[in-house]
């Protein structure tokens, strides 16, 4: 990989650029919680200044942007008894400012279903390749847990990732395109000096993990605790709402409908994201429900993050941002149901 | 200074402008197209199971189909909806592609009304099929129950196609009342031209049945069964395929020889929704047909 | 065609078609002598003033709102200011803005809907707005344009087209976005073309030639067009404050309604778009009193049919007022959308120009900030006795014409009609 | 018309207004630029709020409001005989909706309250449900416009309507807003059945629980959880109240 350094001064004067031909997202605060604290978001950018770049956590994921919450998959023309077909894959390019490390490997857990397995999925390919990724270190939360799941650090899925080092940005290359942005924009060499920098300010984001989810076992417990009273514990509380799916980065179940206009002349097969919290996830006809209790649904969105995706890809499918436990208001995070199942398994 | 990032566009790759291979998963493919299909006869079986024989309409698409029995396609009617369907036909016939619905909702109960003539558009094949050319030289024992019979029934005409690579071909095959039994005006043809032999039985006889009384599992008297030499296909409702593969597992049939086909709710068959996931089992993908062993081992699998 | 005058008319028309709530029509003529003439409200009661007792201020809005599904901007209006005003909370002007933004949406698209909806079919000679469709597409065209714009609007400033949920105690939930008011503007720069289109379809109609002096009750403005408290003007000189508002309407029962009646220099009064057009005309935005004059209208009129005139010029009122406000708000630096407030014992009163005329809300809010009395008064109350008197001035001189029972039964219900009387409302 | 070769019937279509806002109603009438459409999918054959024909014999019936009095009931009780298919259409013909408040005292205290001594004649508040079975249930306080063209299509075409059985967070979060109640406003919205896009969080207001609950949803959870945020017993009852959409839950007293 290349690194070079950028002056916050070219930074700014990179996005400037890249706002003049492209759409560029990042980072704005859109509203304040009853503490008074700041709530960010993925928006798009009109001006730099609306950019946090010392922004916490968005509240949801930047997810949608590659796997959009409702997407429409084809449409038709109709006519009496016939119908045209119409698929399109049209994203124009844009640019993604200040997505963490863990929501970059994100789309690299995603990348292993939407690209590199059987049938790949076009509409998110499109996207994917149509955005330039501009990543950005940060000091852990108190609640972040993604060194646990080793989604701390990323050495792939961007085109440049950027670590504040005082007065620049150290910045690491993933692409081509990266590149060129960089070079345009007055990157320059890495010096000594900027390597030690780098260095004592990934070692001070070492140093503030604070909270760290035991998951050794985690995969076996999965199995050995299927019927544990545990999930009964949490399933109780849950309201599967499905309120940590839709914020989580990874999560990407969905369901598919399709729907006609008035005139009966059109359709359209859409596709919307899902929560396997949902009551009617694996309801088939007849209304039997392969997973009628909220606790049994609690259990295998767990049961698929940290067991399933584990044996099919050698990691789990969480990065630890916790987006879920805070968006939860039952206090529902995998960090107190994982200690919860260690425990458990303990006594 | 500015920096315009060129516009990938997907739509110009060469295999976006080919009809679509669903065999060929290597490559990005324009996985939502559909063939369209014609039916040329709609056959009310009984009143809530049809059977369609409908035919993809271009040539080149409708060579380019090919399927094995146990897989699946997915039946679209553009604006009602998208759902999973076996194959119930012979797959050695490139001709036409033999479904049997039943209705229960709305895209089935919409497709129901369709007549002759009328379209659908399909896609796949999709999913795991019955292991045929692994039996050869083998028993096969088909068991079946209700509904069952529809995956199934492309393994029969499987076996008839290659009768001289197997031994011993037995249907079992139950239902609820006589009347429930699909495709009895093929019985004879399967046991005297298919040399296939042929047990049925019903719960609820009415006063025209002659045959047997009782659960499908009550057929297992009545024949002989090689556990070292015998391959069973069983598809029904998982409490009847969960009692028949216990029942020949005691007789030591080996789990791994045992293959079903499992249910779950499917929006894609493509292993993306994750509506029949379980933990990293995709019905779609590994299955719709497992042995029996990965299905004991599969959580909440039935 | 002129008839036997002594041939009796019996008219019955029971729940009277497009207009909002029940309502029933008797009239009874014998020997050229009117016997019976009355305007019944039937509607079922649905105790709202009992409803408040218990809530707490911040659902009272939202309740008030449910008194009627066109003019929810209003009562929630009503309310929240009534709220305000006990409590003594300014709000800050950004949400000035926004809530008579969302006024003039609803006022927009509560016209619209009458126009084109309930009255054009009577002009046309159909039954309702369905053949109009394919006779008339012209015609529907416009009134989908305009009552796109008014939804928008209403979706963009009160958060959805009834029942609005962004009026706060204090202000409203949020600051509408930049990129939102844009767009807002340019579909209203689309739309108000349209607007002169319907000049042009109504300016040739002919209402019928029916004038009875009566006075005529709304918001006084200083110069301005008020539809968010200030005095209460009448025409026959009477001005008072807001919180005067029971000296204003001096409500009382009749026995073939349950809906109360109001009173005040004379046995009735008229309230709505030609009681703020013969009060305020002075204060109306300059585009519309072009279109007034363009359409004849000096600024007093007696005929009651020309209450739907009198909406028309106000289309283009709130319109173009509408403009400038977004406009304005656009390049408000303001993002300040609440008032904090503290709760206390209190009562207050708010008067609102609802579409269909000055509607009151007032509550006695308790230490714990609950309400203890509410009491609404609403401008289709007000309008039933003019109603009444009305129609028998309309009956008996159509009577005396000599004219058929079949015109005078239509032109009984297009008179009822004109008031655009929102019943179940008027109930409440 | 027909649809992919299916001939679908042209239902006659009527809509009747008892006890409430009418706002129901106005919502049928709205989106104007949809209306030529569904006119050439059904018959309108009764609609008094916008039309003076009357040609009776419908198939579907629409009926808006609760039902109040004992004519309301006969009136209702004809609409059932002659429909094949009765909608309960918005909060207070599926829920009782804000009429329900009223039931919170005694009929004559409220006649007493508003008409003094004056005779008016009023009775229980009713959800449709409670007098003739309703085939349909189209919930919401108005009913969502485009839930409602929905739905005709899904009757035109002879299939059951399925409305979302999850609830409102879902369609909060896909419209990714911030959840008010982490603004410190109360909200009904998990455990309230979806369908309005969300309307009130994305206005940052909370869900009142207009449309009814979710499936199966988790009641006594939320309002542990509303206890933990602080909010008091009278502010949780008046919400869950409010629209009569959790009375089947008695965890909390009804509010004074
Ligand atoms: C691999 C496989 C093979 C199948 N083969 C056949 C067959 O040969 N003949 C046959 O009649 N049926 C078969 N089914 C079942 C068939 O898919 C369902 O009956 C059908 O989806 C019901 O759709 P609906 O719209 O009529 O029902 P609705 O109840 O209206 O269902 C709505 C949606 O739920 C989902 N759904 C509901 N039930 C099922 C189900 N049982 N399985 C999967 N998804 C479901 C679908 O996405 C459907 O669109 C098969 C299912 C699978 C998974
Ligand atoms: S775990 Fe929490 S956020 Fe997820 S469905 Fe349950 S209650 Fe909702
Ligand atoms: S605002 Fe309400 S509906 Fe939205 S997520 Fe929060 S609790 Fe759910
Ligand atoms: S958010 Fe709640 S109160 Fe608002 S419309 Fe939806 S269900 Fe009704």
């Amino acid at each position: 990989m290349l690194y070079k350094t950028i002056t916050k001064e070219n930074f700014r004067r990179m996005i400037e650029g890249l706002m003049e031909d492209n759409d560029v997202f990042g980072p704005k605060w859109r509203d304040r919680d009853k503490n008074g604290d700041k709530v960010y978001r993925f928006l798009k950018l009109n001006d730099f200044d609306e950019l946090q770049m010392d922004y916490t956590r968005t509240y949801s994921s930047p997810k949608n942007f590659f796997i959009p919450f409702k997407e429409t998959l084809s449409t038709y023309d109709l006519a009496e008894t016939e119908w045209d077909q119409q698929i399109r894959y049209t994203v124009h390019p844009r640019v993604i400012v200040g997505m963490r490390a863990c929501d970059i490997n994100a789309l690299r857990k995603l990348d292993e279903v939407m690209v590199k397995s059987a049938f790949p999925n076009p509409y998110y390919f499109a996207r994917r390749r149509n955005t330039v990724i501009i990543g950005l270190d940060h000091e852990p939360l108190e609640d972040c847990f993604c060194r646990s799941v080793n989604a701390d650090v990323v050495f792939k899925g961007f085109d440049l990732f950027l670590t504040d080092i005082g007065a620049k940005y150290f910045v690491a290359i993933g692409s081509d395109t990266g590149y060129r942005i960089v070079d345009r924009f007055g990157g320059e060499e890495v010096s000594e000096a900027d390597q030690d920098a780098f260095k004592s300010m990934k070692k001070r984001i070492e140093s503030k993990f604070k909270t760290q989810v035991d998951v050794t076992i985690v995969p076996e417990l999965m199995d050995l605790e299927f019927e544990s009273e545990v999930w009964e514990r949490w399933g109780d509380k849950c309201m599967s709402c499905g309120s940590c799916a839709m914020v989580c980065p990874t999560c990407y179940c969905y369901g598919v409908e399709e729907d006609v206009d008035l005139s009966f002349t059109h359709a359209a097969k859409q596709r919307f994201l899902y929560s396997c919290n949902l009551i009617d996830f694996a309801m088939v006809a007849g209304d039997h429900n392969f997973r009628p209790e909220p606790h049994i649904r609690l259990k295998y969105r767990y049961y698929h993050q940290f067991r399933g995706f584990v044996e099919a890809f050698n990691q789990s499918l969480c990065v630890g941002c916790n987006r879920c436990g805070v968006a939860c208001l039952a206090g529902i995070s995998p960090k107190a149901v994982i200690d919860d199942l260690n425990e458990t398994e303990q006594r | 200074m500015t920096l315009k990032i060129p516009r990938y566009d997907i739509n110009r790759e060469p295999f976006m402008t080919q009809t679509p291979d669903f065999n060929r998963k290597s490559q990005l493919l324009q996985t939502e197209r559909t063939y369209k299909a014609r039916i040329n006869a709609a056959i009310q079986l009984t009143p809530e199971e049809k059977l369609f024989q409908i035919q993809i309409l271009d040539p080149k698409e409708r060579a380019q189909f090919s399927c094995l029995p146990g897989q699946f396609v997915m039946v679209e009617l553009p604006g009602c909806g998208e759902i999973a369907i076996s194959i119930s036909g012979s797959c050695s016939n490139h001709e036409f592609i033999e479904i049997c619905i039943r209705k229960v909702g709305k895209v089935t109960g919409m497709i129901h009304r369709l007549e002759a003539g009328a379209m659908v558009g399909i896609r796949g094949p999709f999913g795991t099929h019955f292991p045929m050319r692994e039996m050869n030289g083998s028993n096969v024992l088909l068991i079946a129950g209700g509904l069952g019979i529809v995956p199934l029934r492309s393994s029969i005409y499987w076996v008839n196609e290659h009768r001289p690579d197997y031994k011993d071909v037995t249907i079992l095959y139950g239902a609820r009342t006589p009347k429930l039994l699909l495709f009895d005006y093929q019985y004879e043809e399967w046991r005297k031209v298919f040399n296939l032999t042929m047990h049925t039985i019903v719960e609820e006889p009415d006063e025209n049945w002659t045959g047997p009384v009782g659960l499908i599992t009550q057929l297992f008297d009545q024949v002989p069964i090689d556990p070292d030499d015998t391959f069973a296909i069983v598809c029904g409702p998982p409490v009847m395929f969960k009692f028949v593969c216990d029942h020949l597992s005691a007789l030591g049939l080996p789990m791994q020889r045992m293959f079903v086909s499992l249910e779950r709710r499917m929006h894609c068959g493509m292993g993306k929704c994750c509506r029949c996931n379980v933990g990293s089992t995709f019905t779609c993908l590994d299955g719709p047909v497992f042995d029996y062993w990965s299905v004991m081992n599969l959580q909440e699998a039935i | 065609m002129k008839v036997a005058v002594n041939q009796p008319v019996q008219i019955e028309v029971e729940h009277i078609a497009r207009v909002e709530g029940h309502g029933n029509i008797k009239i009874r003529v014998e020997d050229g002598q009117l016997i019976e003439c009355s305007w019944e409200v039937v509607e079922t009661p649905r105790f709202f003033e009992k409803m408040f007792q218990g809530l707490s201020i911040e659902a009272a809005p939202l309740l008030a709102a449910r008194v009627c599904g066109i003019c929810s901007i209003s009562h929630a209006l009503a309310s929240v200011r009534a709220i305000e005003r006990g409590l003594g909370v300014e709000i800050p002007a950004m949400a000035k803005s926004v809530r008579l933004l969302a006024k003039h949406a609803e006022t927009l698209q509560s016209h619209a809907l009458h126009l084109f909806f309930l009255v054009a079919p009577d002009l046309l000679g159909v039954g309702s707005v369905i053949p109009l469709m394919k006779t008339h597409p012209e015609l529907i065209e416009i009134a989908t344009r305009i009552k796109r714009y008014a939804n928008e609007a209403s979706d963009l400033f009160a958060g959805r087209t009834s029942h609005p949920m962004v009026f706060k105690i204090g202000g409203t939930t949020q600051r509408p976005r930049k990129s939102q008011l844009l767009s807002l503007r340019e579909d209203l720069a689309e739309t108000a073309p349209y607007l002169w289109d319907a000049l042009e379809a109504f300016k040739d109609i002919n209402l019928p030639d029916f004038e009875r002096e009566t006075e005529y009750v709304s918001l006084g403005g200083n110069g301005d067009y008020p539809f968010i408290g200030g005095d209460l003007v009448s025409s026959d000189g009477v001005r008072k404050s807001e919180d005067e508002y029971r000296a204003m309407t001096n409500e009382y029962m009749v026995d073939h309604s349950t809906s109360k009646f109001a009173k005040l220099s004379r046995a009735s009064f008229a309230v709505g778009a030609l009681s703020r057009f013969n009060n305020n005309f002075e204060g109306l935005h300059p585009i519309a009193k072009e279109v007034a004059q363009e359409l004849g209208l000096q600024s007093r009129i007696d005929n009651p049919y020309f209450h739907n005139l009198a909406q028309l010029v106000e289309c283009f009122h709130v319109l173009y007022e509408s403009k400038e406000l977004i406009d304005e708000l656009i390049d408000s630096p303001d993002y300040e959308v609440a008032t904090a407030y503290e709760i206390r014992a209190c009562e207050g009163v708010s008067a609102i120009e609802a579409p269909r005329g000055i509607l009151y809300h007032y509550y006695q809010i308790n230490k714990q900030g609950l309400i203890e009395r509410a009491d609404c008064v609403i401008p289709t109350g007000q309008n039933h006795a003019n109603i009444q008197h009305d129609l028998e001035a309309l009956v008996t001189q159509m009577t005396a014409e000599g004219r058929e029972e079949s015109e005078i039964s239509l032109s009984a219900q297009m008179l009822v009609r004109a008031y655009d009387p929102c019943i179940s409302c008027s109930v409440h | 018309m027909k649809y992919l070769g299916i001939e679908l019937p042209k239902p006659k279509v009527a809509v009747f207004g008892f006890t409430g806002c009418e706002g129901c109603q106005l919502q049928l009438a709205n989106n104007e630029q949809n209306l030529k459409d569904l006119f050439e999918l059904v018959e309108v054959v009764d609609f008094r709020l916008i039309s003076s024909d009357k040609l009776g014999g419908y198939d579907i019936a629409f009926v808006e409001g609760s039902i109040t009095t004992d004519s309301d009931v006969e009136a209702l009780k004809a609409i059932r005989a002659q429909a094949k298919l009765l909608v309960a259409t918005g909060a207070c013909a599926c829920l009782g909706g804000v009429n329900n408040l009223r039931e919170r005292f005694p009929l004559p205290d409220a006649v007493a309250e508003v008409y003094g001594e004056h005779k008016i004649e009023s009775g229980q508040v009713r959800r449709v449900a409670d007098v003739v079975p309703a085939d349909i249930e189209l919930p919401g306080c108005p009913i969502s416009k485009l839930e409602f063209e929905w739905l005709v299509r899904q009757l035109v075409m002879g299939v059951e309507p399925q409305f979302p059985r999850y609830p409102v967070c879902v369609e909060c979060k896909q419209r990714i807003n911030t959840c008010v109640m982490d603004m410190g406003i109360l909200c009904l919205g998990p455990i309230t059945r979806a369908g309005c896009n969300a309307v009130c969080p994305r206005n940052r207001a909370g869900c009142w629980g207009c449309r009814g609950p979710s499936e199966e949803a988790n009641y006594e959870s939320l309002v542990e959880i509303l206890r933990e945020h602080g909010f008091s017993e009278a502010h949780i009852a008046e919400r869950v109240s409010f629209f009569n959409a959790f009375s089947g839950n008695q965890v909390l007293p009804v509010l004074e």
